[in-house]
């Protein structure tokens, strides 16, 4: 185990306090680019870019769909590795990130599923299919409520942290794995009815409102992940007395009795 | 007799000698794999065409879930009685002490589950060419299946009703393993080269092998600060 | 750069996919919304109830203090 | 130069949940010693002990083994340690000869097993399944490893429990023995022991909530 004598500077990045105050200065910013850059790519995805010729208007949900999936699974591994630094450098900050990106993930996952099932429907009549890339999805789905069933399964919250820890870590070795298997699986089974035709290149004028939802997904799963993450910071910490400092600033008068 | 060495070579005849000693209860898994197998055919059809399609995946499923039933146990009773206590300051390397009890927990529950399979294998009518890759992917798979599943029982292993919990933890994990295993089998049946599959399985389980001990190890310490 | 609709009334429709569509951009909108407001509100809650707790344990001294005073 | 103690308690500390369980510990352990730890129920006695037999990982302080700390000796300082806790570790299903065998070194003989069994009051029990036996002989298969042990540092955490008046005295002796050898014993017990070279610590639970009367 690393000893932390060396890293101070590190520790101190790890803060929660640090990371509470910096955050904060960004949010303003954050909110507003998120918010402007999904109206922005949303209404042009919706309303100005031209139409698939073959799926019609029903292709239109890519705008939804291929972001989510994109963070669905680089949240996983961001969450991985907040968990790895927290058990190795024992850093509390990065335990909460962890906590706070499992239902962010879960969430997009979950997204990325469903918007996936209803555009099955027009497209290949049907809403679900044992397809290579949809079954990955629903096996990230489990993986997700594993750690978060797994953080919530002890009274203590340090032992959660870190149980959940170790099994994101575990399932990030296996991630690869299942990908790789669930692909190979697809090709032996591959029913003759169901082919996808990917298009090899997409049309600028529908490529560039995928590519401002994917920056807009990036910017919003970066606010939801320091929004959760002040929340845990003030759950836990709420005996610092910068806490109670920041909480009589923000909230003078208390809750009107 | 169990000598007093303890590490690998200790805990794995002290846990088979535990094993012995409750026979009946090490037997259960075994005998869930034989009884819901029987109900397959109830369930289907007893139609040998239509189950013989699906005899690999459904003796797959089934070990799958006799392994997983096993699991729950694995480190349970050491857990209550304060052995593990007992391993955590044991002057040896705790990986290999674990492996150790991995290696035992797959020769009672992998092992039979893999002697058996051949019978399971002509009940539902798995053609003969399927019967000797089922067992060399079955021997593979639920040494991984054991390996994998001891995570999720050392995560787990603190919490009064750990057993659901543990399914859904090691289920998506077990993914690849079924795939691959039912793969082999279903090869052999096609008449296809069903080494590749099991090659697969065989880097899975050293994988596993080298692998796993460690994620275990971490676990139980942690867990044992409770 | 136009819309590839020329009223509201088709645009809502999609040439049929309309409810596809919009199903599937309104559930994903609820479950973004829900991730970000969220917080927001247990945020809120939580320093809420740091500051009754600060002002509960200032009472509590308050009556401490005058407790020993009067003992004086 | 002087010896370092055999066990040095430098600020140890353990959180959980952001909270101390006890206020952070110092003291020796010298060969020769015995050392009682005392505190009210939940005062964390059982959680210190377990800091100093390594089972648990302090949040901050340290632990030295003959002035060396314990993550750069930790094999050979597991090598000279003897822990029985709460949970003694015995299982049901295998007869007495066969738990101590188990928990004792590889060295020691059969002939010293039957010797030790016979010592803690278990002749003519050594062949019988556990599950059979009463929780006072559980504890006195797990006590009988203090005879075939060889390690010169024993952490007991409530030795006394279920053990009958004879037992106590028995295992009183058995402590002041080893520690004139050379040995140190480390143990919790609520009961006043007549022993010499006794020193007590108190461990202090960190919170405040403890109700004074």
């Amino acid at each position: 185990m690393a000893s932390g004598r060396n890293w101070n500077w590190f520790h101190r990045m790890g803060s929660p306090r640090w990371f509470y105050e910096t955050t904060g200065r960004w949010l303003p910013w954050l909110w507003v680019l998120t918010l402007g850059l999904m109206l922005t790519g949303l209404v042009w995805g919706l309303a100005f870019a031209p139409q698939d010729a073959k799926q019609g208007n029903s292709f239109r949900i890519i705008y939804l769909h291929v972001p989510a999936s994109f963070l669905a699974l680089a949240g996983y591994y961001l969450m991985a590795i907040a968990g790895a630094i927290g058990l190795i450098w024992k850093m509390k900050l990065s335990y909460m990130v962890m906590k706070s990106a499992a239902p962010i993930g879960a969430a997009l996952t979950f997204i990325a599923l469903f918007t996936g099932a209803v555009w099955g429907k027009p497209t290949w009549g049907t809403y679900w299919v044992w397809d290579a890339r949809i079954t990955s999805m629903l096996i990230l789905l489990f993986l997700y409520l594993g750690v978060l069933a797994l953080q919530y399964a002890f009274h203590s919250q340090e032992t959660g942290n870190k149980a959940s820890a170790i099994l994101a870590l575990v399932g990030t070795v296996n991630i690869p794995i299942i990908y790789k298997s669930v692909d190979w699986w697809y090709t032996l089974h591959q029913p003759a009815t169901i082919k996808f035709t990917s298009a090899p290149s997409m049309h600028p004028d529908m490529f560039q409102p995928l590519l401002v939802m994917i920056v807009a997904m990036y910017s919003f799963y970066a606010l939801a992940l320091i929004l959760h993450t002040r929340v845990e910071i003030l759950r836990r910490e709420r005996k610092a007395s910068w806490v109670r400092e920041l909480a009589l600033q923000a909230e003078p008068g208390g809750v009107a009795q | 007799m169990i000598a007093g060495s303890q590490g690998f070579a200790g805990y794995l005849r002290r846990d088979l000698l535990l094993a012995y000693r409750r026979r009946g209860e090490v037997a259960s898994p075994l005998i869930f794999f034989v009884l819901v197998s029987t109900l397959i055919p109830l369930g289907i059809s007893p139609d040998s065409a239509r189950l013989a399609e699906l005899a690999p995946g459904i003796i797959w499923v089934m070990a799958l879930l006799a392994t997983l039933l096993s699991t729950e146990t694995l480190f349970a009773s050491d857990y209550q009685d304060g052995s593990l206590e007992q391993l955590l300051i044991s002057p040896q390397l705790l990986a290999l002490s674990v492996l150790g009890k991995i290696v035992a927990h797959w020769l009672v529950t992998g092992l039979p589950l893999t002697m058996v399979s051949p019978l399971i294998g002509v009940m539902l009518s798995l053609p003969a060419e399927g019967l000797l890759p089922l067992m060399a992917s079955l021997a593979l798979g639920t040494a991984c299946l054991s390996l994998i599943g001891a995570v999720g029982a050392a995560l787990t292993v603190s919490l009064r009703k750990g057993g659901l919990l543990l399914s859904v933890l090691v289920i998506p994990l077990y993914m690849p393993v079924i795939i691959f295993g039912s793969a082999a089998v279903q090869a052999a049946v096609d008449g296809l080269n069903w080494l590749g599959p099991l090659a697969v399985l065989g880097a899975m389980l050293s994988a596993a092998v080298a692998l796993c001990p460690l994620a275990i190890a971490g676990a139980l310490r942690l867990v044992s600060n409770n | 750069m136009n819309t590839q609709f020329d009223s509201l009334q088709q645009f809502w429709e999609m040439a049929g996919h309309g409810p596809y569509v919009w199903t599937a951009v309104l559930v994903s909108l609820a479950v973004l919304g829900w991730l970000l407001i969220r917080p927001v509100q247990q945020q809120r809650a939580n320093l809420q109830s740091i500051v009754r707790q600060s002002q509960r344990e200032q009472v509590q001294q308050a009556a401490a203090a005058g407790l020993s005073e009067e003992d004086k | 130069m002087s010896t370092p103690p055999l066990i040095t308690v430098e600020q140890l500390a353990f959180e959980r949940d952001d909270c101390n369980v006890f206020k952070p510990a110092s003291f020796n352990v010298e060969a020769g010693d015995i050392v009682q730890l005392e505190g009210a129920n939940g005062a964390g006695k059982t959680t210190l002990m377990r800091l100093m037999t390594s089972a648990l990982q302090p949040t901050s302080g340290a632990l030295l083994y003959k002035g060396r700390p314990i993550n750069d000796c930790r094999y050979e300082y597991l090598d000279s340690i003897l822990y029985i806790g709460h949970q003694s570790g015995v299982k049901m299903t295998l007869s007495a000869e066969e738990n101590l065998r188990w928990m004792s070194p590889a060295s020691v003989s059969s002939a010293e097993i039957t010797q030790a069994l016979d010592a803690v009051g278990l002749r003519g029990f050594a062949d019988m399944p556990c599950y059979s036996l009463s929780a006072g002989q559980h504890r006195r298969v797990a006590l009988a490893r203090l005879h075939t042990s060889k390690a010169a540092v024993w952490y007991l955490d409530e030795p006394f429990t279920s053990i009958d008046k004879q037992g106590a005295l028995a295992l009183q002796q058995q402590l002041e023995i080893h520690v004139q050898q050379g040995g140190a014993v480390v143990l919790t017990t609520h009961q006043n022991l007549p022993l010499d070279g006794l020193r007590k610590y108190i461990v202090e639970s960190h919170t405040d909530l403890g109700v004074q009367p």
